[in-house]
């Protein structure tokens, strides 16, 4: 309908919007991480199985938005079999990439510029962040323990 | 009725106000949005100003703007005349209440919770009960749930029936004589639904409750009348009803609000001051304390004159048809399940609804492509959603500047939607 | 100083601010009052709004009406975008403090009775003690007496010295180990004196006290940086400084805004809402219940502009130079009594005055008759009064669009006064 | 200056301001009122000496604008040597005349007439009510002496 608008929904987002990914269940959860943001009533769901320090297997539920779901959806088929540490990296990057910061997007990840249409609608950019977010604190909590059981997130005034 | 409305002819024109000339008084309303009119949906959320308001400021700060109640020169006398003439005025157009019982504040928001710290906190005790219901604004439910949670009283909600309508019938054994107040909106601001005001506060003054209103999104929309209603409290607010922002008012029978402590403290509200102790001003002053909104008080006075020469009964009307078209059209959106009452006559022209596999977000962000401006969310009202078992809602909302057309572009924008996400 | 003054040409243009050229952007100083020109010299009840601030309220409700922050359609950005932009600004002009720092209210007194109903709730406890100051508005005063009232608190004062300047040597006596909060004005709305805000403050703060500075008359005059100050609250309005009715300003320092528990509640304020609980936004919306006052918020960018572009430190050199004129022809008339301060440098332009034998209110009314609007009255501070032994004063305020001319203006009324009453 | 202005400060108000009537206290207290306007620091004492139902003598201490001065001047005036009867029948003449009701001045207060410039004023009508609430009250509380000690009065926002 315009071109602003064709730039947030690409093609690439559309179709992760369609047909999510990782939303299969995983048999053994060690990270499980919940983002809301209970203002747009974004819900997310993730989980992740660890083995060797690699994110071996990644379940995401998302009911929200279409900018929310492709994000999650991406999440879960770009990180998958991914390290802790390159998680981390990419959910920074994808981070400055909505923030409008300078960012350099690794060439196996270049969908993810994709998300870059978000910026130009500021309210969208905490949907398009919240999966990334959830993934992070969960990893933190993974690591650190401090929290028994599941972390809530939210992206919401956050940005 | 339906029917009737199909057979019409399609044009912006009701029987009740022909949108079409009063369109001409909103200049936004020629503004070009992403290549298209725009056609502004959002009522409930905010209402355009016409020229006769936004004149009326620009007068005001041109020829007018001092400061209130104290000043012996020409401006100050001719600014508080001003602002008390709107005063008069909103007691006429709210059924003739007097004057003392008319308090300006900043909005529905404040009004209510001058209500629930003042009258609240010293009527409201461990065990009280506190009945709302389920369709309350954030508004007209925060103040009452936090209220509840300082005095241990029990916040007890009237619930919905399956066609959005309050359950009436349980409303007699959710009353009881612990029941304090019974607080509850005049009109929905996400299903439209109008509740019945008189009927409610017959069966709360029954048991001895005092009944607050929140009004926001009814006198906006409808003839109104507090003295009729009997209501001890009745809470709107200017910006949604063709006025400026930051005004709102508080009706509050003379009785009650005599007896209740001031909320905001400082200058204009005080009779006398020494430093270990102070003796408050008589109503409404004792509850406007420190300088108002002073020019948007006194152009709130050309909406309500605006309004009035479109008649309240005239604006309803109009609202019923088209809500009534708009309800219509909308089934011919296979799938789109639409929140509230079927029946125009029994809500007003705020309009939820949902497709099941499009976040009511890509929706709004999707119509504003098309130039037309809806809400999507929760609205304010996050329990209501849980009720509904909703996450969120698009909402489309309409006033006297909507007609037909606007509702033909809704529908037609909501079909394109469809196509672009191809579902 | 006062010399020096008189041997510069009497002209509308001191060193600061070319008041002739001011007056042009006023479209209300145009007004004939009386058959005479307006002297406007009620600027510490009101200011008057440049051309500016009108297009601006004018721009935003033709181009931009719509709530905030929820919305996701254009008008609804663009009025959100604005109404941000404005808190961004407003950071800046008090000292680069963070936005979420920046609460924006009805007023100052609702900014100070938000501090008194959260932190002071909360903080101050029987035994406690708060420290104002002798010459406080009743904005900054009221909240205090009822809230040393309602929580057996004492509440302590500052006196002031005979030339109308806090008696600073008492202060290290008043303020210990119990004391909460010292509250004070950063300039005497009846005085004009302009208090040490930094040295009160670090005085406070050792004794481990808060501070909330009243600058509902120093914004609007002087440049003021709270960061600077180290302060822990300022309030102001932007009614006396150029911007809209209905909108104020309460800094507060992010780590006690944390913890304080919200005034208001309803929409916007919160983040999520059970029948049960509640969870609140994030600051500053934590503090913002409900739609507010948006065209007047985002119209207060455009005053904060003006002000800029003439420069506060020019603002505040051109009312020393016309302060220092002023108080100097007022020795003109014998037997007038003029408060506060005698050296400009202390002080803002607020002067207040007395005639022995004509009340202020017989002043005000005779000086209206020529155009020119003073006021008279206890200007919102009667335990002042009664330290000044007076039960009312005639009060000219300055501001950027004064000149000489309008101090000769109210030096040839004030006499003529006298002549009409026959004294 | 001008006319309104003129009309409020009329010679006859002018010269009660100048001089005021029944500033010399009285010997014998009956009945004592005290009036106050705080918002404008209006102040009155009024006393006054009863002698077989007239107000045998009057006094009135009035600090405040001219218009209050000139009024409670006018009060000590006219009313002294009058009836308790004749007294409220003028107190309440004054008081429809300064509402701007339908008000018929006996002859012999003709110069009461004079406190109808004051009308045009809105804020000063307060001023020009008050010695006569005050002198009401103080006559109340004379015949029912439901207060002990003296009656305090305002006319503030009581207009
Ligand atoms: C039903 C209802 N009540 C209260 C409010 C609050 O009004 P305001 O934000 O103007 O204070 C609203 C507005 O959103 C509303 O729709
Ligand atoms: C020193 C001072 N504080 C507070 C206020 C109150 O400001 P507002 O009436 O805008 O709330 C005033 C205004 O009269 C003032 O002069």
């Amino acid at each position: 309908m315009n071109d602003r608008l064709d730039d947030m929904y690409r093609e690439i987002i559309l179709d992760h919007f369609r047909s999510p990914r990782g939303k299969k269940p995983i048999a053994k959860v060690d990270i499980s991480s919940d983002g809301q943001n209970p203002s747009c009533g974004d819900e997310i769901e993730l989980e992740a199985t660890m083995d060797h320090g690699m994110l071996k297997d990644i379940h995401v539920d998302c009911r929200g938005c279409a900018i929310s779901v492709a994000s999650g959806s991406m999440l879960a088929e770009y990180l998958k079999g991914k390290s802790l540490e390159e998680a981390k990296r990419i959910a920074e990057v994808v981070r400055q990439l909505l923030k409008g910061e300078e960012a350099e997007i690794p060439e196996e990840y270049e969908d993810l510029d994709a998300l870059k249409g978000v910026r130009n609608f500021p309210v969208r950019i905490k949907c398009a962040l919240l999966a990334w977010v959830t993934l992070i604190e969960g990893l933190k909590n993974y690591e650190d323990g401090t929290v028994d059981g599941k972390v809530v997130v939210t992206t919401e005034d956050k940005e | 009725m339906h029917q009737d409305i199909e057979n019409t002819k399609a044009a912006s024109r009701t029987t009740g106000v022909d949108s079409e000339k009063v369109r001409a008084d909103f200049p936004i309303l020629n503004r070009v949005i992403n290549g298209h009119r725009l056609v502004y949906l959002d009522n409930a959320a905010s209402s355009q100003k016409p020229t006769a308001v936004i004149d009326a400021l620009t007068r005001y700060y041109t020829h007018t703007n001092a400061n209130i109640h104290r000043g012996l020169h020409t401006l100050a006398e001719e600014a508080t005349a001003a602002y008390e003439r709107t005063r008069e005025h909103t007691a006429r157009f709210i059924g003739g209440v007097k004057q003392s019982e008319v308090i300006f504040t900043n909005g529905a928001t404040e009004a209510i919770n001058l209500v629930a710290a003042t009258w609240g906190e010293d009527n409201v005790g461990e065990g009280d009960e506190i009945l709302i219901t389920e369709m309350e604004h954030h508004a007209n439910l925060v103040p009452w749930v936090l209220l509840a949670q300082r005095k241990k009283a029990i916040l007890r909600r009237i619930p919905l029936t399956s066609d959005g309508y309050l359950n009436l019938p349980e409303v007699s054994r959710l009353i009881t004589d612990r029941t304090r107040l019974v607080a509850f909106t005049h009109m929905s601001n996400v299903l439209g639904t109008i509740n019945p005001v008189k009927q409610l506060t017959e069966q709360a003054h029954l048991a001895g409750a005092a009944v607050l209103v929140d009004g926001a999104q009814a006198v906006p929309h409808l003839p109104v009348n507090v003295v009729d209603d009997g209501v001890d409290f009745y809470a709107f607010s200017s910006h949604k009803m063709l006025g400026p922002t930051g005004v709102g008012v508080l009706y509050g029978r003379e009785e009650l609000l005599e007896k209740m402590r001031p909320y905001n403290t400082g200058g204009e509200m005080i009779r006398e001051v020494r430093f270990d102790g102070v003796t408050f001003n008589d109503l409404p002053h004792k509850f406007e304390a420190g300088t108002p909104n002073i020019a948007g008080v006194v152009a709130f006075d050309a909406a309500l004159t605006y309004l009035e020469n479109l008649g309240m009964e005239s604006v309803r009307q109009h609202e019923i048809e088209l809500t009534g078209y708009a309800l219509n059209r909308l089934t011919e959106i296979p799938g789109l399940e639409v929140q509230g009452p079927v029946d125009p006559l029994g809500r007003g022209g705020v309009i939820s609804f949902t497709d099941p596999k499009i976040h009511p977000h890509d929706i709004s962000t999707l119509l504003d492509s098309r130039g037309i401006a809806i809400r999507a969310g929760h609205h304010c009202a996050q329990p209501l959603m849980k009720v509904m078992g909703k996450v969120a809602t698009a909402r489309a909302s309409l006033y006297v500047y909507n007609g037909r057309d606007d509702i033909d572009a809704l529908i037609e924008a909501l079909m394109e939607t469809r196509r672009y996400f191809g579902i």
